[in-house]
């Protein structure tokens, strides 16, 4: 495949992005970006069918991410900067091109140089390691003299390192001692939310969270609480941003469940036996 | 004539005394000195340091390494003066090489592949410079291609930066000045404003052959 | 002057390939060649050998070289060609060895740097304490510090850690605490055999923990 055969030769996703340009004999100020974008992509399934290596595709796949998403700002309303003229969303990549180009450039110059320096040769050292290595005695109460060292002084010195040891610890970071194993029943937790909703018809999510303590605990019912909406079993509604977040019990006939359980979905996955009675005993028809 | 006396004990060196002699101040014999110095040292020296060695004007040592070099000039002469940013070298000089390849029959330096030149054009112009800033140039990761530099000789770390994991700042070396037959930093190709207007002519000219977006 | 021709594959040089060309046989142009090979070689070379690479006669190359240790000879040069059992070799005149050993023989400039006063004041109250341990403390290497300090004999190796690797111990030296006088000694802590067993047990327990994780 030709493709394949050339892909050693880029350096990187702007060396390819490059190559496409001066193939395509575009604008590097003006680049057709549905053309190169669409370019650029069958390089990636030419790596993807070559089984390129993980590292080297992810650089290329970050470039691909970027193209995509100014092919796609291309097709909306152009935003305005402050001063009301229009940002083009090609401007960073086109900057990043041109100063990837000027070093490409510079790099050339250099192996111009390189080889005609070749020609220039050294020699090495005719001195005797042992006479070169050789370094004069020096008394260490001149040095300590010249220094101006006094016993306290060096004292203070001692002490200002260690204050500034102390200094770099990050406090936070520093307080926040071992981590502990949270030990918590998925499956209880989450029928335990669920039957509080079912119970109250209605309650905010905060309620839910003041029921019970730890990191854990929050993210079982923030779990439970995307689970049941999409199972059609609640409503959940935030009036506006950072509001309260409304949860209210659907009618049971409004209920779409399907027939896989989820506590028992969850608990096979994590290992745990079965649980044991319906949270409410409306689950399989 | 200075006499020396060397004393060693278990392969070191102890003392190097040197008996009462004086090196003469006068030009031929400043001369031969600093021939003597340049071609057994073998690296590149500081001016001043032989300045303070022989007990003579950092002024005159200098001009008397001129007045050297011109001498190397001669066409009999095989060999020459090099400054690298201010310090002194002897080298063979450029038109030997066809000798001095014939009785070797091997080139003796390293050539470098395009990532790794790119990756020194990028630390030889931005420097000091981070393995980050490189990375965000290149959009590559670069860990061998500084390795390689490293292990040449033809980048060092320079420093640190004051931020977050305090970063290693890479710069050239005088191996890379060497390596690259280039006198100092300054002396080397700059990126002018007349080159990036090439880039943009280029670009114009392109543009007219733009294709549909 | 012959071409060279320098082919390149995954930007290596592969191969030299000399295009037709001749070093020019004129005696100037032949003394400019022997010059940078006994320059660039280093070692003692046998005339026949240069005799083939060059493409000239035996006889002509071991009288040109003859000839050039004429030129060595002027008094301002310090350079000069030795012979030995028939080869060359360049070498620096027995008359330059007083500014040689003076250029190597220079007193350096000393001082205590910041980060070598630190250092020492981490050696002096934290004694007997690894390089590791330092590092730890000013959060960046120490090791030309150390160096300096070692060299300067202000401190010295006092005894090996019992742990992976038996890092060296460093406290201060005997001149060290000799130039601050006895009375004022109480104020550093002493090199006490109980310290470093002291120390030892630390670590070795410190060990064990990491073994037991």
């Amino acid at each position: 495949m030709a493709i394949e055969l050339k892909l050693q030769a880029f350096e990187g996703p702007l060396d390819l992005l490059l190559h496409l340009i001066e193939k395509n004999k575009v604008s590097i100020y003006d680049i057709p970006i549905a053309l190169i974008t669409e370019q650029y992509m069958e390089y990636i399934d030419a790596m993807t069918e070559a089984r390129m290596q993980m590292d080297v595709m992810s650089e290329f796949l970050v470039m691909a991410a970027t193209l995509l998403d100014i092919k796609s700002r291309m097709l909306l309303p152009a935003e305005k900067d402050e001063e009301g003229e229009e940002i083009d969303p090609r401007e960073e990549l086109v900057r990043q091109l041109l100063e990837y180009k000027t070093y490409k450039y510079m790099s050339f110059e250099l192996r111009e140089r390189e080889y005609s320096a070749q020609g220039v040769w050294f020699r090495r050292p005719a001195v005797p390691r042992q006479v070169l290595q050789y370094r004069e005695p020096v008394d260490p109460d001149e040095v300590l003299d010249r220094a101006g060292v006094t016993l306290p002084g060096l004292y203070r010195i001692f002490q200002e390192v260690m204050k500034r040891r102390e200094d770099l610890r990050d406090p936070i970071r520093a307080g926040f001692g071992k981590i502990e194993k949270q030990q918590i029943d998925a499956e209880e937790a989450m029928q335990f939310v669920e039957r509080y909703i079912m119970n109250r018809r209605r309650c905010t999510f905060r309620s839910l969270l003041l029921l019970r303590e730890g990191r854990m605990y929050t993210v079982v019912t923030f779990l439970t609480i995307l689970e049941l909406m999409k199972r059609g079993r609640i409503y959940v509604v935030q009036e506006d941003n950072f509001g309260e977040i409304q949860i209210e019990a659907n009618d049971p006939s409004a209920w779409n469940d399907d027939d896989t359980d989820y506590v028992s979905e969850w608990s096979e996955a994590s290992g745990q036996p079965e649980g044991e009675g319906r949270p409410d005993g409306t689950a399989e028809a | 004539m200075g006499q020396l006396k060397l004393e060693e004990r278990n392969g070191e060196l102890t003392t190097i005394e040197e008996l009462p002699g004086q090196v003469s101040g006068d030009i031929p014999s400043l001369k031969a000195a600093l021939e003597a110095i340049l071609f057994s040292m073998g690296d590149s020296i500081d001016p001043e340091a032989i300045a303070q060695a022989l007990g003579v004007g950092e002024e005159e040592i200098r001009l008397v390494l001129d007045a050297l070099a011109q001498d190397y000039e001669a066409p009999e002469r095989g060999i020459r003066i090099i400054k690298l940013e201010g310090r002194y070298q002897l080298a063979t000089k450029k038109e030997q090489y066809p000798a001095l390849i014939r009785l070797v029959r091997q080139p003796r330096k390293i050539s470098l592949s395009d990532v790794i030149l790119e990756t020194l054009s990028i630390i030889a112009y931005k420097q000091p410079v981070t393995r980050a800033e490189i990375e965000k140039i290149r959009g590559v990761s670069c860990d061998h291609a500084i390795n390689r530099l490293l292990e040449y000789s033809l980048i060092c770390e320079v420093g640190r930066l004051e931020a977050p994991g305090r970063p290693i700042l890479f710069g050239t070396t005088e191996e890379f000045l060497r390596h690259f037959g280039t006198d100092s930093l300054e002396d080397l190709p700059r990126i002018s404003p007349v080159k990036v207007e090439d880039f943009k002519a280029e670009a114009e000219e392109e543009a007219k052959l733009k294709l549909e977006v």
